[in-house]
């Protein structure tokens, strides 16, 4: 920024990963066309999955991933000493993702179904923030390239720039989408913060919530639109579930 | 046949080229096009605000930049986004303009990071302003509650321009703690040598205050109001407004003397936008300057 | 210079996909150990689809692996359509086809240019080839690019798709769209020729283990989704005999399994799918297997990144004669109407790293009772830890330094492509 | 204005070559929603065939094309230690086929705001100069209300106006260059024939409206109703989702954003259209929210909508199209709101004149 008299350091970053696909760290490398000029900005101190150099000097952490297991979480907390900058990125870190729907059973019948009578460790899923100060998240399953560019840039250039407040909708109708409730399903659009283009949605498939509640949401409100179309309140549990991100609301209802 | 639609290039049609003129509006295109500036000097006044002080760079755009007081602008930092700020500089300092900035988000953050030197632009200047001929001849009691003071600035130097027009000039200004008062160094000289009856309030003191510490409406006690012959300028937060003009009211003073500046988010200034609308009225054009009558009819502005 | 004692003890293993140990014990100059274990987080899909409704279980599978999302997605997505006897229209299975090109062409490009090649250059990571070797670097981007563009445009992004669904697709790409795909394509042939120019300099390490080949068959194409399951060894099975054929067995040292089937171990992945089918592969891509000296059967598993160099020229043909088709398509019926109704069934799909199975069984409500999932990697991961015996033996025998060994290794256990975040248990 | 008669045959090979050689987009069946209903979209053509001249009423508006949801406005370029603004308002010519009368009312009532204001938009003034307007009558549905607000006429804001008088367009042409373009093809001067069909079909439109929404006296019914619990009543309902206004034809409300490249050698300022009942819309620095509850939001959308803005041109900018009914899940529309505000006002009109009971 010289034209303020001041220029951006390139950002000494260090990505990790917990339970999860790795697809948020892979969305890095997308975007080709400007992933040169992305890689400029930054300083790569730790990123496993493309790099084999490790340092342990970083100044911001992105974290990927939900913690299921002990040695998780003392991991984790040494990244948050290193890091000035924690940011959660990716559904799985912010809200325990899909990795939460195992928290549904008990966590003994999870383990013989799965691995008869092998031990293994694991915990109830707990996204980053239950376990470490979280200082920004970036949801979405998977993270959008471009918010994740905007908010690295925002970093680098020091100024934070806030998720867009409103729900999904707003895209969708951007999109010139046909409303997924006119042809008879449920979509969690109206609830679910905006800013990933409602991928989904324009691909015709129902929003399942990966970005979590948008700002101020009228829960009531949506409940009573799913039960006037006489659509499914079981499916819409389902969906709520799906990412473990509404939480909250679920329980406020029972 | 010819059925191709022939394109028209408005790039090419003579506004596209032409100066922005702010005042001049109807002929105005360039609508997202500003000054550019130079800052040339940088203020630091308390932790949270600065003033800065910012030159035109072109010529030309430096004598179209004439403003009245009141009258905000539009900030523009480039990679950052834009912001309304009140002009806070004397209409006859035709060289420099002055704007006290608080650190508040986004935009106002990176603006205490930038240096003296540093290039920003300038689009306005917008909105109405306080009707300072009207006033002259009269008293006239300014009041300011923290940042508030900021607007006040201008009609202030105005008045100081033209001390004979005016008669008795009050100046009330309160602040949450004594740390937050700006403009400290000025006060000598406005009292000195603009004869402005200043006085000051804080709302919380520390051991090393020894001013008044209460409400604003504390200072009224202070001065005599001719409520036939006063007009009020009142700028601050909503509720210190609406204190003050009741008590104003109740002295006498009519409403339709009173002027208050109002804020509201905006984000292009010319009435476009739709982000300031209060009731079905713009703060950026019809405001920011509201006599308070007005403001008692605008639905929702207080 | 004898070797005398040497650790090799590589934690997370860097590069690849997922968290993976590769350990290596030399005494007096002698091997004493040479395991590969996968330590991946365990994260037990087959509970988590227990009771969801089958619509729902593409978008779950999908997320157990963000680099072959499509695979995992469309393997559901057969196991499901075939357990409930669901036909899906034509214009869809070019659509899906499409799909699959495009995650395998955007993954074997990040693998080749991102992951394995900065080995074979000696650098760390592939930054440092942005300034030494920009034009490669731009090829490979590219190249990725237009995989990510087939993934976009076939199923609304790059990863995790979002109209697979049950049935067919939820929504077809417009032509236009597709016209500008194809002339993307078209425009990465060139780059296709840099990168193989490129791989034709990289000294490739001269090691060979005879092994089984495992990959899908169908007699006629190139197969990538469904078919019978067969092997280099002459084993040919049924989809639904998926269990005959890998044959899961559990070890000590590590949380993923291991499997077998004629021999101690078997490979997945391009190469197998070479050995087996290279047959059917796009003359383009059958002379570039020749231009390196690829023949079947191959025994070197750092072939494998050359038989992906050779699957990316099938691919990007393919899917250009794919475009074609679906621009004369109507594209009108895209989805199949079905109702619920009890079955079990097996999906397999070519992911980019080998065969990938899914089995479903669900009740007449369509909620899924029990399912199972068998991943590329787990296949490989007897074949790479045996590999790794050998590798450091004749490695040993050429009188590599520590070093060296623990770079071969690291580059064999690369070669494969290991996707170990696909923990699916 | 000049009228002229053309057949149907005719008219679409007029329109076949005006699509082939322009940038087009008409109505195109997109869905059919659950109760059978066809959905409609402004969607890109390329033969007349993908025409359906038909249609109803399109579920979005036409406005982006004049308007687009995010629109760059200027860019910045860095060098070192100074930037460049630079501005251009370049848009290639569109053909639009198929508005009915109140979308181009619209489109009005944008040229007002946007161009007639204090400070015109040369950015809308770019697209609009390069648009080609082929309007088109048609008969309403049951909920269309612009008949209320006198938008179901339009005789201005287009390049070519079609009414339907059976085997025939008859057209109203409105420039020089659809003058022209017209020429090449057969085209009859209007019979008496012909005028009596046109007012037959514009009776039949006429009465054909089941929907009437009162709106005589709605601005000071507005004033005066400002604390009404009818806001709140509906608020409640409210969703904040802004799809209201995204489908509507005539919300034009904005944020404003800057962008930076991601090489870090520029940025541009982006425009992106908003909705006055979003959560955010008047909040500023420091989180204080001028509009904190659902109702508050609501109620200012009607406020625009009928009270109209002094400095756009004060008049009401809704035109009835009720698209903002159709498409909102919480079931809030116009029609339903106003009403509610007026039995309101006159429910307790009742009670103060204590008239006699209906026995
Ligand atoms: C007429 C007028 C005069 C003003 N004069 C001054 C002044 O002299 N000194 C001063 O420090 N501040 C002044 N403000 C307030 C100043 O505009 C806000 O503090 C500033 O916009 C905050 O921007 P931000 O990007 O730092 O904050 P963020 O919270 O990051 O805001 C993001 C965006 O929202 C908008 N916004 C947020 N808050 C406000 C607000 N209060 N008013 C208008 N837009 C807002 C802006 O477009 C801003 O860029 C004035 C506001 C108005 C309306
Ligand atoms: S499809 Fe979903 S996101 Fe889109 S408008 Fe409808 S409810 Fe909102
Ligand atoms: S539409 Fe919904 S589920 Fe899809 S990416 Fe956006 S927030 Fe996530
Ligand atoms: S407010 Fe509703 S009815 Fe009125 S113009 Fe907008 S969308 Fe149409």
């Amino acid at each position: 920024m010289q034209h303020l008299g001041f220029s951006h350091k390139k950002i000494k970053i260090g990505s990790f990963d917990f339970t999860c696909c790795e697809g948020c760290q892979l969305q890095l490398a997308n975007h080709e066309s400007t992933l040169p000029a992305f890689l400029d900005l930054l300083d790569i101190r730790n990123f496993r999955e493309i790099s084999s150099e490790k340092h342990d000097d970083y100044d911001i952490a992105l974290v990927e991933g939900s913690i299921t297991r002990e040695d998780e979480i003392e991991r984790l907390k040494t990244i948050r000493k290193n890091a000035k900058v924690l940011i959660a990125y990716g559904t799985c870190a912010c809200f325990g993702g899909v990795n939460s729907l195992k928290n549904n059973f008990p966590i003994e019948e999870t383990v013989r179904e799965v691995y008869g009578n092998n031990s293994v460790d694991t915990l109830p899923v707990r996204r980053i923030g239950d376990v470490v100060k979280v200082d920004y998240s970036i949801p979405g399953c998977p993270v959008s390239k471009e918010e994740v560019e905007r908010i690295i840039i925002s970093v680098a250039t020091g100024s934070m720039i806030n998720l867009p407040k409103y729900p999904v909708c707003v895209e969708c109708k951007q999109q010139l989408n046909t409303c997924l409730f006119d042809l008879g399903e449920i979509c969690l659009g109206p609830i679910t913060r905006a800013g990933c283009n409602a991928v989904c949605t324009t691909g015709k498939t129902v929003c399942l919530g990966c970005r979590g509640p948008a700002d101020d949401i009228n829960f009531e409100s949506f409940l009573q639109l799913v039960a006037d179309r006489q659509l499914s309140l079981d499916e819409l549990d389902e969906k709520l579930g799906f990412y473990n991100c509404f939480e909250e609301f679920r329980h406020d209802k029972s | 046949m010819h059925f191709r639609v022939p394109g028209q290039d408005i790039n090419r049609e003579p506004f596209a080229d032409n100066v922005p003129d702010f005042h001049y509006q109807s002929s105005l295109m360039q609508t997202d096009k500003g000054y550019k500036c130079r800052i040339t000097n940088i203020v630091p006044l308390t932790e949270q605000e600065k003033l800065f002080q910012l030159r035109i760079l072109d010529p030309d755009e430096r004598n179209l930049f004439r403003f009245r007081p009141g009258q905000f602008l539009m900030l523009q930092v480039p990679g950052y986004g834009e912001v309304p700020i009140s002009i806070s500089s004397s209409t006859s300092n035709n060289e420099q303009v002055e704007l006290c900035i608080r650190k508040a988000g986004h935009v106002t953050n990176v603006l205490f990071e930038a240096q003296k030197g540093a290039h920003v632009a300038i689009r306005g200047p917008f909105g109405s302003s306080f009707p300072m001929e009207e006033m002259m001849d009269r008293n006239v009691i300014l009041v300011a509650g923290g940042l508030g003071i900021a607007p006040l600035r201008a009609p202030l130097f105005w008045i100081n321009d033209h001390r004979d027009r005016y008669k008795d000039v009050h100046m009330l200004y309160g602040t949450k703690e004594p740390s937050q008062m700006l403009f400290t160094y000025q006060f000598e000289e406005w009292e000195k040598i603009n004869h402005i009856d200043l006085h000051t309030i804080v709302e919380q003191g520390t051991p090393d205050w020894n001013g008044r510490t209460g409400m604003i409406t504390k200072l009224f006690s202070e001065i005599d109001i001719d409520p036939e012959n006063t007009h009020a300028i009142v700028c601050g937060p909503p509720v210190m407004f609406k204190f003050v003009c009741n008590y104003l009211d109740k002295q006498g003073i009519p409403m339709n003397r009173m002027f208050v500046s109002l804020e509201r988010r905006m984000h292009c200034g010319m009435g476009k936008c739709c982000r300031c609308m209060v009731g079905s009225t713009f703060t950026c054009v019809d405001g920011p300057v509201f006599d308070y009558w007005s403001v008692m009819n605008l639905k929702e502005a207080i | 210079m004898t070797k005398v004692d040497c650790n090799i003890d590589v934690r997370h293993l860097t590069r690849v996909e997922g968290h993976g140990n590769i350990h290596i014990t030399i005494q007096e100059g002698k091997l004493v150990d040479a395991t590969w274990a996968v330590v991946e987080t365990p994260r037990f899909f087959e509970m988590m689809v227990k009771g969801m409704s089958s619509e729902r279980v593409p978008f779950l599978t999908s997320r157990i692996c963000g680099i072959c999302s499509i695979s995992h997605s469309l393997a559901s997505i057969r196991s499901l359509e075939r357990a409930m006897a669901i036909t899906v229209p034509p214009s869809a299975e070019k659509i899906r086809l499409l799909a699959m090109h495009g995650e395998t062409l955007q993954s074997h490009a990040l693998h080749l240019f991102f992951l394995a090649i900065p080995d074979f250059v000696n650098t760390p990571n592939v930054l440092p080839l942005i300034k030494s070797h920009p034009d490669i670097v731009q090829s490979g981007l590219r190249l990725k690019e237009a995989g990510n563009a087939i993934s976009a445009l076939t199923t609304g992004r790059f990863t995790h798709p979002v109209s697979l669904v049950l049935g067919g697709v939820s929504k077809a790409p417009e032509k236009g769209e597709l016209a500008e795909l194809r002339q993307r394509l078209e425009r990465v042939l060139p780059d296709l020729d840099a990168a193989r120019d490129f791989c034709a300099t990289l000294s490739i390490p001269d090691f060979e283990r005879e092994t089984e080949f495992v990959s899908l068959h169908n007699g006629s194409t190139y197969p990538f989704i469904g078919g019978d399951l067969c092997s280099t060894d002459g084993v040919r099975k049924d989809e639904n005999d998926y269990l005959a054929m890998t044959n899961e067995y559990k070890e000590e040292f590590t949380t993923s399994k291991f499997a077998k089937l004629s021999r101690q171990s078997f490979a997945a992945g391009a190469l197998a799918r070479f050995n087996n089918n290279h047959v059917f592969l796009h003359p383009k891509a059958k002379e570039t297997a020749s231009a390196f000296g690829l023949v079947p059967v191959n025994h070197n598993p750092f072939m494998n990144n050359i038989a992906q160099l050779v699957e990316c020229y099938h691919i990007v043909h393919d899917a250009i004669a794919l475009i074609d088709a679906l621009i004369d398509d109507p594209l009108e019926e895209l989805k199949a109407a079905w109702t619920p109704k009890a079955g079990k069934a097996t999906g397999a799909v070519e992911a980019p790293r080998g065969i990938l199975y899914h089995n479903m069984e669900v009740d007449d409500g369509g909620r899924v009772l029990k399912g199972d999932c068998i991943i590329p990697t787990t296949q490989n991961n007897a074949n790479i830890h045996l590999d790794l015996s050998a590798l450091a033996r004749q490695a040993l025998q050429e009188e590599k330094t520590d070093k060296e060994i623990q770079q071969l290794c690291e580059m064999l256990v690369r070669s494969y492509d290991p996707c170990i975040s696909c923990s699916v248990h | 204005m000049i009228y002229k008669v053309i057949a149907k045959p005719e008219f679409e090979k007029f329109i076949d070559a005006l699509v082939k050689e322009n940038l087009s987009f008409g109505p195109r069946q997109v869905d059919t929603d659950t109760k059978g209903q066809p959905i409609y979209q402004f969607k890109e053509v390329s033969s007349a065939t993908d025409i359906a001249f038909d249609y109803t009423t399109t579920y979005s508006s036409a406005k982006h094309f004049l308007m687009p949801f995010r629109e760059n406005l200027s860019h910045f370029s860095y060098t070192d230690g100074d930037w460049e603004q630079e501005i251009t308002y370049e848009v290639k010519p569109i053909v639009l086929i198929g508005l009915r009368p109140c979308d181009i009312s619209a489109i009005n009532i944008l040229d007002s705001v946007l161009l007639n204001g204090h400070f015109p938009s040369p950015y809308y003034l770019a697209r609009r100069k390069n648009t080609f307007i082929i309007g088109m009558d048609h008969l309403p549905l049951p909920d269309c209300f612009c008949k209320s607000l006198n938008h179901h006429t339009v005789t201005s804001g287009f390049n070519l106006f079609c009414s339907d008088i059976g085997d025939s367009y008859y057209v109203s042409i409105n420039s020089s260059k659809a003058y022209n373009y017209l020429k090449e093809f057969e085209v009859q001067d209007p019979t008496y024939d012909d005028d009596c069909k046109l007012i037959e079909r514009r009776k039949l439109i006429k009465q054909s409206f089941k929907t009437d929404v009162e709106v005589t006296g709605l601005p000071s019914f507005l004033d005066i109703e400002f604390d009404s619990p009818i806001w709140t009543k509906w608020g409640d309902k409210c969703l904040n989702c802004g799809t209201c206004a995204m489908v509507c034809p005539t919300c034009y409300c904005y944020n404003m954003e800057d962008r930076p490249d991601v090489d870090l050698q520029g940025s541009s300022r982006q425009k992106q259209l908003y909705s006055c009942n979003l959560v955010d819309f008047a909040e500023v620095a420091g989180g204080h929210n001028f509009r904190p509850k659902n109702g508050d939001r609501l109620k200012y959308r009607y406020y625009h909508h009928y009270l109209g803005f002094a400095e756009n041109a004060n008049q009401p900018i809704c035109v009835g199209c009720n698209r903002c009914g159709r498409a909102c899940l919480a079931d809030i529309n116009p029609k339903d709101v106003i009403n509610d505000l007026r039995m309101e006002k006159e429910s307790c009109m009742i009670c103060i004149s204590e008239s006699p009971d209906k026995t």
